[in-house]
């Protein structure tokens, strides 16, 4: 569905990714883990269209979709969630859903959409006029992935979902991303959860210092040294 | 001092205050959400002035209804400005320094279009009601502030309703909230700022109309109200509509105010001082940041 | 440091640009010989810019005129214009450029107040005749002997005629309050002092006095003011754009002073074309007027009914055409481009222009004159003095409609 | 010496010898006995080579976009002539009040500033902008300095061609010294300050340096020659009124002028400010005037669109890219 | 170099909003020591910093530095007593190159240098011992991340500072260059004597540079030890890892 071949991305003059390819299938369930600054946000961003590549291609569903605008790239399907979740903090809950089916396609669809998203988060419902910058971090969490899920994606990338929650929130989203996937959605989760985030994937990639280190099973990395070592540095 | 007069010059305070609202809320929506202050907003709402005399005296056609034609036209001229001009100091290092020359440089070429077009001679509009007036109680009520007022409140009400309950409008509102955000929701940043600057100047045509309608105008009078337009933005809050139109009535109090209790020649002196003041005790305008 | 190179480079090429420029001038200036040369600036675009236009045009008619008449002292006349941009800097080094680099043989007179009185001491120093509206009395008594006014707009006269005649009325049918607003700026400070005085003297007594800066923001408190105090007299010595404001929101309050004076405002034709029936009625000064029945007036108003398309040629208009032909005469006059012998001729002789005749005291300024005019039904009218009256003053003022 | 390695030695003796020459050339042009105008003309050009080069000391080093600094010309011009007035000085002597009212320019500089340079961006440019206002409101509306009606000065005794001599050399001193010190200023320790300031104010606090006092210093510094200038300048007009010498549209000018020739470098506002005047006189001359302002419109937008940082670094960095 | 510590935080609170950013934050260093400061994203490492180094003013507690209360001092008043910092996210002044920099922290520092000239050849000086003198006349732009961390450090140590604040000047950077950049920190320790406290989240770094690592989460000091006490402590790897790895 979603094959990244050997990109290159640059800031300036320093190169923040260097020649890294993954691949997320149909119905995929990918972690991308690895260290601050490592460069999982890069890769996703890349990914959507709001950074530019230098080297290799993005190819999703047949459709080379490297350098093309985040606007066009999202109307493809492959719908992002923001690190740090970027609410339309001064916008109600519910007109934070409506720019989320900003698109022709989801907009003809934004009723049904919308009776979902309150049925898979109820609490959203019941805030559905407060404005978003005023709800707590999970329910903004929660609002962020509804926002996202409205655009009717395809693939669904996620970028630190459970950054700044208590435990208890983060494996409430989790669960929530494993039951999502369960009905058929792709998802591609960058976490700095490890444990959590591996144990509900299917795949999962550890990215260190703008490089695929280590790849493979989720169950298999769960025990692999190697990536309490990235963490810990021991 | 009697209260009559107290009143009656609140009352014309107010009313001149709100014109300078609606003239001000799309300079203040410019400069907020896109950081581009448009030093050629009131020559716009000139342009849009000379055009409704010319219908006026050519045609007959009320100013207000000229407006049906300008607003638009306005609206189109924006955009295509924003096209050709504006979107290429975007990426500049400081916009807001070169947003201010570039439009300077477009004040500059439109106020000598409009002197090439329509000469230099003072224009008034004047219609069948530009005289008449209402009489509640001891209280003069005269047409021309009257219909700027309610210009005011409808534009000022069509542009919050615009930005609050239109699909387009809440696009607008969330791209200058969260530009990346809203990108990844598909939203057109382009196109979007295309939009908000040919709204903005659309409603700059309104606002000119209804300074038409208080003061006479010639091809250099932009020069003047540009100031007022800094004036009602700092206090209202940069970017905040609501704040802007409020900011708009509050200059309009305070001048009436003062002309009630003050000598004139202070008058002015008093306005300046005052926003000097706000400035430097609340830089961020009077009121909530909003978009 | 390559940087550092190309700075210097690029400042190099600049000076070498305006050296280029310099010498051009030099070459332009030599060529101009044959025509007589009249050069000056004027505000044609920016504040000023309607004023300044209409003067140009009367000056250019004038040119116009006496080229078909075979010139002056037998030579064509040219002009030399300069846009000054309605900035008082610039009106004085247009006025050296004219006269250093354009080498002009004669220099026009200059707009608004401030640029004229800027203008008049450089005009003294090259010892050049320099004729305009001047910049009001002050500027005309700090000792310059090559500036004429001819005619002058002269704020301390311009109520003149108006007064006179206010006091051939019955004293009981005068007003008896009188309200002054007044723009504070040279026009509005030269205005008082007339009407402090003849007040006294009519025994008006003057309730509110008050200046205010231009723009005026809004006019319904003053006229509210002048309502409660029951002035029956409003002085609105003012442009045209307050002017008009205090109209409307006189005519808004139904205030029915007995008679309004109007500053500067009620002169430019805008007034009656903008304003139109409700313009009526105001009084206001003037020093040369299209219904005058001196020599020159009736073609003025048809060119000006040619051209423009309107009855009467506008003040300034006129203005430009009088400068011109007073400075015309004393070339003629005197059969010379001297400066200082076309002053001399100027000062002992007796001049006509469209305003009448006038002779010129040491500081350059003729008999006090000034003409009291009255918009009646659309259109100005002279109601004083008796000699040149087209309409009989429409006084008290009829109440608003 | 190591430090050679850090200046540009080649150009510095460039400059040591043309400028000599140049100042040398500008000081005798007038008694080359040329058409009164040019002197005048030269003297302008003087007169916007000093406003804006000390208008760049705040905002071209420090990024403060003071947008009313004709305020302080117009406090200099009448500090000057009231200082004339009063103790009924003839011109010369009325000449040496410019001196104390560029310090009385620079004092309210202060005074103003204290507040003011809290402000940032567009901010503090409004509320300068509103202070030339508010200046200009309080001449106009105060008899004791003349009012509405202005103030005359006395004119000096002697041939146009001495009297605007005088006034040419000594705005071409005052020129020559504000360059100096705004080329002085971008060398020294409180020029790099400033430039620390404009950047990032926030890591140049944290690199020690006392931003509120380097940009008071500046404010006051940069009041001070325009201070002085409209002193001169109202000496050499002899008629000075509120319109005149506290005319927004000459501070709108002194700032476009530096940042149309680069804020940057104690040059760029040079080569702004004689770039600009000659062009719009060129277009004066030549242009009709409607047309003259529309092409002096498009020039602001022609460079601001392909020269962003003034035509200076524009022409460098193309020669740069051609050397390579 | 007497033994007391050269800066000392006591109490420290501060909260953003409702946020609480530093509670009861305490921390000594002496000069000569390089502390570790480690937690995850939001801990309140950088807010620390900017407590130290005066750009934000804490609730309550106390900052000494030598015995000196600069609890409330302006920013420029703090690093002209010697506190220097980098910043986490590099800023540069992007219109000046590396050697003006570099200069305006040598001039406005406590080296008794006022003349540019002089400074421009200390500022190449600390160039060529952060490794950076061959692109002294460079502009920041034209740089890769690994040396604008590198002038960040270097504009830091240009102004002869008495205690270094180093924000995540590893992140980004590869093996290779994490292993020259200790050695950078190690030499800068050695040739200024000064006090470091480093914000890192390379585990490699804090391990091998650190005398003492102090751990934060959510703005509490979980623990204040030797770097491999902080490595095997429970609360520690739960933070990084999420809840229930350390039972693991």
């Amino acid at each position: 569905m979603l094959e990244i071949k050997g990109i290159s991305v640059s800031y300036q003059q320093h190169r923040a990714l260097t020649d890294v390819s993954m691949v997320v299938e149909k119905n995929d369930f990918v972690a991308l883990i690895g260290s601050n600054g490592a460069g999982k946000s890069t890769l996703i961003n890349a990914v959507s269209g709001l950074n530019k590549i230098d080297l290799g291609s993005i190819v999703f569903e047949e459709k080379i979709i490297s350098n093309l605008a985040p606007d066009y790239v999202s109307s493809l399907g492959v719908i992002q969630v923001p690190e740090g979740r970027k609410l339309f903090p001064q916008m109600t809950v519910e007109e934070n859903l409506e720019i989320g089916a900003y698109l022709p396609e989801p907009r003809k669809m934004y009723s049904r959409n919308l009776g979902k998203m309150f049925e898979l988060f109820p609490r959203l419902k019941e805030r559905r006029r407060q404005r978003s910058g005023s709800l707590s971090g999970g329910e903004q969490q929660m609002l962020a992935i509804a926002r996202a899920l409205m655009a009717q994606p395809k693939l669904l990338m996620l970028d630190e979902p459970s950054l700044g929650l208590a435990p208890i929130v983060t494996l409430e989203i989790f669960k929530i991303l494993q039951e999502l996937n369960q009905t058929g959605l792709s998802i591609l989760l960058v976490s700095q959860e490890v444990l959590q985030s591996l144990n509900i994937s299917k795949r999962g990639y550890l990215l260190e210092n703008g490089g695929i280190n280590l790849s493979g099973n989720s169950s298999d990395l769960l025990t692999d040294p190697r990536v309490k070592e990235s963490y810990l540095g021991l | 001092m009697n209260s009559t007069l107290i009143i009656q010059s609140l009352i014309s305070g107010v009313m001149m205050g709100s014109v300078y609202a609606l003239l001000g809320v799309g300079f203040s929506l410019t400069w907020g959400v896109m950081k581009v202050i448009n030093v050629a907003h009131a020559t716009f709402g000139l342009l849009a002035a000379f055009f409704a005399y010319t219908a006026l005296q050519a045609y007959g056609v009320d100013p207000l209804i000229s407006l049906v034609v300008s607003a638009p036209l306005l609206f189109l001229i924006g955009c295509t400005l924003y096209h050709l001009l504006i979107v290429r100091i975007t990426s500049a290092k400081a916009v807001i320094v070169s947003s201010m020359i570039l439009t300077f440089g477009i004040a500059i070429i439109l106020e000598n279009l409009m002197l090439l077009l329509w000469g230099a001679d003072p224009r008034l509009f004047t219609t069948s009601y530009t005289s008449k007036v209402i009489i509640i109680g001891p209280f003069y009520f005269q047409y021309p502030p009257v219909i700027g007022f309610l210009m005011s409140i409808v534009g000022v009400t069509l542009l919050h309703l615009f930005l609050k309950k239109t699909y387009l409008g809440k696009a607008v509102r969330a791209a200058w909230q969260q530009p990346d955000a809203s990108q990844l929701c598909g939203i057109n940043l382009k196109r979007i700022s295309a939009i908000t600057f040919g709204l903005a100047v659309s409603t700059a045509g309104a606002g000119g109309l209804g300074m038409g309608l208080l003061y006479s105008f010639e091809p250099h009078s932009h020069n003047l109200w540009l100031i007022h337009l800094f004036l009602v933005v700092i206090v209202g809050g940069v970017g905040n509509v609501l704040g802007t139109a409020l900011a708009g009535v509050i200059v309009g109090v305070i001048t009436g105010l003062s002309m009630a209790f003050l000598p004139y020649q202070w008058v002015n002196l008093l306005t300046f001082g005052l926003l000097m003041v706000i400035l430097v005790v609340r830089p961020q305008g009077l009121f909530q940041s909003e978009i | 440091m390559n940087s550092s190179l190309t700075v210097t480079k690029t400042a190099t090429f600049l000076f070498v640009g305006l050296v280029i420029m310099v010498l051009s001038f030099y070459v332009n200036s030599a060529i101009a010989a044959q025509p007589i040369v009249i050069g000056g600036s004027l505000p044609l675009t920016g504040e000023f810019a309607e004023t300044g236009k209409l003067i140009e045009k009367g000056m250019k008619f004038w040119a116009q005129e006496i080229n078909e008449k075979g010139g002056l002292l037998g030579r064509p006349v040219e002009f030399k214009i300069y846009d000054d941009e309605s900035n008082v800097g610039k009106a004085v080094t247009y006025a050296e450029k004219a006269i250093t680099v354009d080498k002009v043989d004669l220099l026009f007179g200059g707009y608004p107040g401030t640029a004229a009185r800027a203008v008049m001491p450089v005009a003294e120093k090259h010892k050049f005749v320099y004729v305009s509206m001047g910049g009001h009395m002050k500027s005309f008594e700090q000792g310059y002997t090559y500036s004429f006014g001819a005619p002058p707009l002269m704020g301390e006269w311009w109520y003149e005629g108006f007064f006179q005649w206010m006091e051939t009325v019955p004293a009981d049918q005068r007003p008896k309050k009188a309200a002054v607003y007044t723009m504070n700026n040279p026009v509005g400070a030269s205005l008082t002092g007339s009407i402090q005085k003849w007040t006294k003297k009519l025994g008006i007594e003057i309730a509110i006095d008050e200046k205010y800066n231009l723009p005026l923001p809004d006019a319904t408190p003053l006229i509210m003011k002048a309502k409660q105090l029951q002035c029956d007299m409003l002085f609105a010595n003012g442009f045209f754009g307050d002017g008009v404001m205090m109209i409307r929101a006189a005519k808004a309050l139904d205030y029915n002073p007995k008679a309004i004076l109007q500053g500067i405002g009620s002169v430019v034709p805008a007034w009656i074309k903008e304003l139109g029936k409700d313009g009526d009625y105001v009084f206001s000064g003037t020093s040369l007027f299209n219904k005058l029945n001196f020599p020159g007036n009736d073609k003025l108003n048809e060119y000006s009914k040619k051209e423009f398309k309107i009855d009467g040629y506008p003040l300034y208009f006129g203005f430009g055409y009088a400068w011109m032909q007073a400075l015309a005469q004393g070339v003629e006059g005197s059969k010379s481009l001297d400066q200082t012998k076309i002053r001399d001729w100027l000062k002992s002789n007796k001049i006509q222009t469209i305003a009448g005749s006038m002779t010129f005291d040491d500081k350059g300024l003729p008999e006090p004159i000034n003409f009291c005019t009255q918009i009646i039904n659309g259109q100005v009218e002279l109601v004083w003095p008796l000699n040149v009256q087209t309409a009989k003053p429409v006084y008290p003022k009829p109440a608003w409609k | 010496m190591k430090s050679d390695q850090f200046s540009s030695t080649n150009s510095n003796r460039l400059y040591q010898m043309i400028i000599p020459i140049v100042l040398v050339g500008l000081a005798l042009f007038p008694f080359s006995e040329p058409p009164v105008y040019f002197i005048s003309f030269v003297f302008w050009i003087f007169l916007y080579v000093c406003l804006s080069s000390s208008w760049n000391l705040i905002g071209g080093y420090a990024g403060y976009l003071s947008f009313g600094h004709v305020a302080f010309f117009g406090i200099g011009a009448y500090a000057t002539a009231m200082f004339g007035k009063i103790f009924s000085l003839s011109v010369s002597l009325t000449l040496l009040g410019t001196i104390p009212a560029g310090l009385i320019a620079s004092l309210i500089a202060i005074i103003v500033g204290y507040p003011c340079l809290r402000l940032r961006g567009p901010y503090f440019a409004v509320i300068t902008l509103c202070f030339a206002f508010v200046s200009q409101l309080t001449v106009k509306n105060l008899e004791i300095l003349g009012g509405a009606d202005g103030l005359w000065l006395k004119t000096m005794d002697v041939s146009v061609e001495i009297n605007r001599t005088i006034f040419y050399e000594l705005m071409l001193a005052l020129t020559s010294v504000t360059v100096l010190v705004s080329f002085l200023v971008g060398r020294s320790k409180f020029g790099a300050g400033l430039r620390a300031i404009k950047e990032d104010e926030e890591v140049a606090q944290t690199m020690a340096v006392n931003a509120p006092r380097l940009k008071i210093t500046a404010f006051a510094l940069s009041a001070f020659f325009p201070g002085v200038a409209g002193g001169i300048y109202a000496c050499y007009l002899s008629y000075i009124h509120p319109d005149v010498v506290f005319d927004v549209n000459m501070s709108i000018l002194q700032v476009l002028m530096a940042l149309f020739g680069g804020a940057s470098s104690w040059i760029g506002p040079v080569v702004g400010a004689v770039s600009l005047t000659v062009v719009n006189e060129g277009l004066s001359t030549f242009v009709k005037a409607e047309l003259a302002r529309i092409i002096y419109g498009c020039l602001f937008i022609v460079v601001i669109v392909f020269m962003p940082n003034g035509i200076l670094e524009f022409f460098s960095r193309r020669t740069k890219r051609i050397d390579n | 170099m007497s033994l007391s510590a050269t800066l000392t935080g006591h109490d420290i609170d501060k909260s953003f909003g409702g946020l609480k950013a530093l509670s009861k934050f305490s921390f000594e260093v002496k000069a000569g020591e390089i502390l570790g400061l480690i937690g995850p994203n939001g801990s309140g490492k950088t807010t620390l910093f900017n407590l130290i180094s005066g750009l934000f003013h804490p609730d309550s507690g106390k900052i000494e530095f030598e015995g000196a209360n600069i609890t409330h001092e302006s920013p420029h008043l703090i690093a002209s007593l010697g506190v220097a910092r980098t910043f986490q996210i590099v800023r540069p002044l992007r219109d000046l190159d590396l050697i003006e920099n570099v200069a305006i922290a040598v001039v406005y520092g406590r080296n008794g240098i006022s003349q540019m000239q002089v400074a421009r050849a200390k500022a190449f000086e600390i160039l060529e011992f952060t490794g950076l003198s061959h692109r002294a006349r460079r502009y920041p732009g034209e740089l890769a991340l690994e040396d604008l961390k590198r002038l960040e450090v270097a504009r830091a140590l240009a102004s002869n500072p008495k205690v270094l604040l180093l924000d995540e000047v590893f992140a980004g950077l590869n093996p290779k260059e994490i292993s020259t950049a200790i050695e950078l920190v190690y030499k800068i320790k050695e040739t200024y004597r000064v006090a470091i406290i480093m914000i890192e989240h390379v585990m490699k770094a804090i391990m091998t540079a650190c005398s003492r690592v102090i751990a934060l989460h959510h703005g509490v000091k979980l623990c204040d030890a030797s770097p491999m006490d902080v490595a095997n402590h429970p609360e520690v790897i739960r933070a990084y890892l999420g809840a229930g790895y350390a039972g693991n």
